[in-house]
């Protein structure tokens, strides 16, 4: 083979500083040629690498005795009892969707699917908090609507129901949307299947679409480049990928199978790096390595490079480690599925990735396949808060134009124009879909279909207003904020992915957002038993050098032990009791991020309201079990917007008025101080339950009655049924439902 | 004056089009032996208000980039028709 | 009686195992047809169920119908057999000329996933045993071509022939006259939008789509002229 | 030998074209006043093996009459480009 010495500007180029080309140089005793370069390259990028939050994510706790896979595999496993596991995972596609929303959004969905399907289970759920810039501004617009088309398109066509989710418009996203998509799925526990390679002489069949050349270099130009608006995006147009749903399809159901007939030894997806990734991974997790045949991939386009074979994006395909014996059957499945299947590679003993053109022809590249991410660079980057932040925290977030009546309609945003876009009831499992709180998917037997009697409750939520305030305890108000989220439907916590989307890893105050979200998330974690099983990380969000405000995104999964009938729900019958659980807030509770700060008062600071995880804790168990004994007619929690919208949400969807004393002020109304539920229950069963909610230790009040068509709250609101129903909405769909333009 | 003008928008050439290779692995059931190739776009006929065929085509033209396709995978092009 | 029930199964198909659960549930026996069989072995009855088959590429249902399972089931109807096409079924029936028309894009232009309601048209075909034409039904949506267009001589005839089996009460998506579903002549084809299999139980929201599986296990074939 | 062939897929004039009359509510909100009568359809490209330019319009006019098109909506016109 021929290994020209590396001139400065090639490295540098794919993205490798000095440092990391000298390291390469080192590792392998010579200088890299151009394709081992490349491989490189896309393996030690921020994307694949992990480099700049590795040395932080080992904080989280990620142990339990139900966790049977951790991070670091494809997707979190965890152990559901009757012989079930559940896998889980999310990820980021936030860069290829601000250039090309629709495909970029169904490309997100594609690939975290194969990072499901990979560990052995069946897809059943998908979830897709999604963030965009603001309403009025048309370019924000296009992305969003182009976005939530693409994860209807393709979830909707690859059959896999999106349950739940988030929509969130803010200015922070503008230019930068995040585009984040959680999967999960069940498997029996017996089945599960990690991604490696083993056994000398085994073959690694690369099934699915053939390899063009999408997304080259798309990984470190995607992942490692921010848009400003005056550099041409043309540049970047050659890295976009299409998305197939109906190859998706077709490969998961070829993929289970194989793992059905027990077909396969190892299998994982190809998703950034491609195959680079895929062999590489396999082979050094099954301490072996591999020889690839770079001439038996099949391929969409003629004279594709090396290089281009090796580091291209494509979609819809996986990588299945086979022993001999098995490759008729499994060419079998794959013809039955119309999926195209190719031996491109054997599995050897010495360690070494192999890049050759035919078994016995020329060497191409070779590196032992470890390095590639054994031996990736782990940088603890400079860390700082931010020069201001004791004077930004000093601010006063409570100052605005005070109008409480004209302000909860502005803060009222119903979300069912995106997700009824998406199948959320295939399966059959969806007992609370989107549209509540959490979501509750009763728990079936992978095997026979067979009810258990128990459900998965599961939530994604994030808050980039209370991390920006402060990162630490408002990351680990959004952990609490998703565990009262399937409290609400019953569920009590098992376990949490995350994304964490932040700015630039190379200015310091990002790095610090960071390192306190992941401490805030590791408390709050550990103070719900819900350990983290996976993640993802997205940095460089940013737009013309602004970072985002960070934005760490859960996840969460858990359990309703016991499911009869459904969860009360947020609808509310007349002439109900209206109680609320949770600590009580003080008169002169901070407002800082709030919605009511940013949308109105327009002040993005402050110190956050106390928050009390223990409280938190108790009040979630608290809340779980009444929902799963039926002791209340609704329940809901209270997030975003505070009281007055949570109340509001409760009144619009059951058609039914309220009548709320106190709260007269705007503080009142619109704090979001964490912890608190509201619950509606009938008068002869309130004596009992509020004597049972102080015993436990849960602060309980009663605030007002159902009745009537119109939301009375305190002195200052009293808007009709209908008034706050059309606020809530239309707003969407006059936004988005009309067409949109790029800008 | 209105001119009738139509845009047609193809996947650009490179980029994977799950439609037309769909399409093209189905005709050999259908006894279409010797086809191939298949490549789906679209295809937009509207009419445009404008003071000469020129100014009519700037406007598509604007149209399609901002609205009717995405050059990021689509190639457009556009025809102002005699009438 | 038809208790043993086919569910076809294409590249795409995603609500097969859905409807056999729903048929099964409900005293039936279903098992999975694949499309590119041509035998459909013992069976009374068919269900063509949801998805995207082929990718719903070109047409929906325009590849599916190619697919050597589809002769045997026009065979099948021919003979009387029911045949019920559900949402992407219903879309392969009306590409395969077993029912007249075609499914167009919802005129939002958006796919649309929520309950709906359904009224009885006409009960003289396989969904309608023990209905009463009036009955109202809440029954999910699931599509993004579920607007039904005809000629005005086709609908004339559908109407004069009592072949509309369901209206929507609001209609979603833009059909003709509120077509939610439609039948051949003799009624024991039925093609609707709306997925029967997905209201099967109250723990997810209603289970007014029993009624009409019910009713097809109940019909026996239709003598065709 | 190979022929290019174009096959343009067009709503039934008297179908509703729901794609068309969107793009036509949507152009004035987003700015373009002066555009009407949209109707959207399909195009589809692909090669024939032929022994004639109207060979490969017969075999495409086929697939289109039995495949590529519905006619209980759509109208088709098959064309054979020069090559
Ligand atoms: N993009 C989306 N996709 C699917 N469901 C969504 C989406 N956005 C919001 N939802 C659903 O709407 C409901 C309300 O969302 P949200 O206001 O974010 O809830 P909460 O404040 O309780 O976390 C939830 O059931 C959520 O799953
Ligand atoms: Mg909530």
């Amino acid at each position: 083979m021929s290994l020209a010495p590396e001139d400065a500007s090639v490295h540098r180029a794919l993205g490798l500083s000095d440092e990391e080309y000298e390291n390469i140089h080192g590792l392998l005793g010579r200088h890299p040629n151009h394709l081992e370069l490349a491989m490189y390259s896309v393996m030690w990028s921020e994307h694949c690498s992990y480099k700049s939050s590795k040395i932080h994510l080992k904080r989280l706790p990620t142990e339990a005795p139900w966790v049977l896979v951790g991070p670091g595999e494809n997707a979190g496993v965890i152990d559901v009892g009757d012989g079930i596991a559940v896998a889980i995972r999310i990820e980021s596609h936030n860069h290829p969707s601000a250039i090309e929303p629709y495909q970029g959004a169904a490309t997100g969905v594609g690939g975290i699917l194969r990072d499901i399907f990979t560990m052995g289970a069946r897809p059943i759920a998908v979830m897709d908090p999604l963030r965009f810039g603001p309403l009025d501004d048309p370019r924000s617009r296009w992305i969003a609507e182009g976005v939530i088309s693409g994860v209807s398109g393709y979830g909707n066509s690859v059959g896999v129901p999106t349950v739940g989710g988030e929509v969130v418009f803010d200015e922070t996203y503008k230019g930068n949307p995040l585009v984040n998509v959680l999967a999960m799925g069940t498997l029996p526990v017996e089945r599960l299947v990690l991604g490696r390679a083993s056994g000398v002489g085994n073959l690694a069949v690369l099934l699915g679409a053939s390899t063009g050349r999408d997304g080259i270099g798309g990984v470190s130009v995607l992942a490692s480049a921010g848009f400003d608006e005056t550099s041409e995006d043309a540049d970047k147009r050659p890295s976009v990928q299409v998305g197939d749903p109906f190859e998706e399809k077709r490969l998961l159901e070829a993929c289970l199978e194989l793992l059905d007939e027990g077909l396969v030894i190892g299998i994982q997806d190809l998703g950034g790096a491609g195959i680079t990734c895929a062999t590489s991974e396999t082979a050094s997790r099954g301490g072996a390595g591999m020889d690839v045949d770079i001439s038996a991939i099949h391929s969409r386009e003629e004279g594709m490079e090396p290089f281009e074979l090796m580091t291209s994006e494509s979609q819809e395909r996986m990588l299945a480690i086979v022993e001999p014996e098995s490759l008729d059957r499994v060419l079998e499945i794959s013809t039955r599925w119309e999926i195209a299947a190719s031996v491109i590679g054997r599995v050897t003993g010495d360690g070494q990735l192999r890049i050759l053109d035919g078994f016995d022809g020329n060497v191409l590249a070779e590196l032992p396949a470890s390095t590639l991410h054994d031996d990736a660079p782990e940088y603890d980057r400079p860390l700082a808060p931010p020069d201001d932040l004791i004077e930004r925290r000093s601010l006063d977030a409570s100052v605005g134009p005070v109008d409480c009546a004209a302000n909860l309609l502005a803060l009222l945003r119903d979300p069912a124009w995106v997700y009824s876009q998406y199948d959320h009831q295939l399966f059959l499992n969806t007992v609370v879909g989107p549209g509540s709180d959490g979501t509750l998917l009763r728990l079936r037997d992978p095997k026979t279909g067979r009810e258990t009697g128990r459900a998965l409750g599961m939530s994604t939520d994030g808050n980039h207003r209370w991390c920006h305030v402060d990162p630490r305890q408002g990351t680990a108000m959004v952990v609490a904020e998703a565990a009262m989220n399937i409290a609400c439907v019953g569920a009590e916590p098992m376990a949490v992915v995350n994304c964490l989307n932040f700015g630039n890893p190379e200015h310091p105050d990002v790095m610090w957002q960071l390192s306190e979200a992941v401490d805030g998330m590791s408390e709050a974690c550990t103070a719900f038993n819900a350990p983290v099983v996976g993640g993802n990380v997205s940095l460089y969000n940013e737009t013309n050098a602004v970072d985002i405000a960070p934005t760490p995104v859960v996840g969460i999964i858990g359990l309703h032990p016991e499911l009869s009938n459904q969860p009360p729900g947020i609808t509310v019958d007349s002439d109900s009791m209206i109680v609320l659980l949770g600590q009580q807030p003080k008169e002169d509770v901070s407002m800082a991020g709030s919605l009511w700060a940013w949308e109105i008062g327009g002040c993005k600071d402050g110190t956050l309201p106390e928050f009390d995880l223990v409280q938190t804790v108790r009040t979630a168990a608290f809340v779980a079990e009444i929902v799963q004994k039926n002791r209340v007619e609704a329940v809901h929690d209270v997030g975003e917007g505070g009281l007055a919208v949570a109340l509001a949400e409760m009144a619009i969807q059951s058609g039914i008025g309220m009548l709320i004393n106190g709260f007269d002020d705007h503080r009142a109304l619109f704090n979001e101080s964490g912890g608190r539920v509201i619950v509606a229950l009938s008068d002869t069963n309130l004596e009992s339950f509020l004597k049972e909610s102080t015993n436990r230790g849960v602060p309980v009040q009663m605030i007002g009655r159902t009745g009537g068509s119109s939301l009375v709250l305190g002195s200052t609101i009293d808007l009709s049924i209908a008034e706050l129903t059309s606020a809530s909405r239309d707003e969407l769909p006059q936004a988005l439902g009309q067409g949109t333009v790029s800008g | 004056m209105r001119f009738e003008v139509k845009i047609e928008v193809s996947p650009r050439k490179g980029i994977a089009n799950p439609e037309g290779s769909t399409i093209e692995r189905t005709l050999p059931a259908l006894g279409f032996k010797t086809a191939g190739d298949v490549r789906v776009g679209k295809v937009i006929r509207l009419q445009v208000e404008a003071d000469s065929s020129a100014a009519a085509k700037t406007i598509a033209q604007d149209m399609c980039d901002r609205f009717l396709s995405n050059p990021v995978i689509e190639d457009a092009s556009v025809e102002v028709l005699d009438t | 009686m038809s208790q043993r029930v086919g569910v076809v199964r294409f590249p795409g198909t995603n609500c097969e195992f859905d409807t056999v659960d729903a048929v099964n549930e409900l005293g039936g026996q279903a098992k999975v047809l694949w499309h590119g069989d041509s035998d459909l072995g013992d069976v009374d009855a068919i269900v063509i169920p949801g998805g995207f088959a082929h990718g719903d590429y070109l047409r929906c249902g325009a590849i599916a119908r190619f697919s050597p399972i589809m002769d045997s089931i026009a065979a099948f109807a021919r003979n009387g057999g029911p045949v019920l096409g559900i949402c992407n079924g219903f879309q392969v029936l009306t590409e395969a000329g077993l029912l007249p028309g075609a499914l167009q894009k919802n005129i939002g232009l958006k796919f649309l996933c929520c309950m709906q309601q359904i009224q009885f048209v006409s009960t003289t075909n396989i969904v309608g045993v023990g209905a009463r034409v009036g009955d109202l039904l809440s029954i999910p949506i699931n599509h993004f071509e579920g607007n039904y267009v005809c000629s005005e001589d086709t609908l004339r005839q559908l109407e004069e022939e009592n072949r509309i089996v369901f209206r929507y009460t609001d209609n979603p998506n833009g059909s003709i006259g509120d077509i939610a579903g439609i039948s051949n002549e003799p009624g024991n084809v039925v093609g609707m939008m709306p997925h029967p299999e997905r209201a099967t139980s109250m723990l997810l929201g209603s289970n007014d789509g029993s009624s009409l599986i019910q009713s097809l296990l109940a019909a026996g074939p239709i003598p065709t002229a």
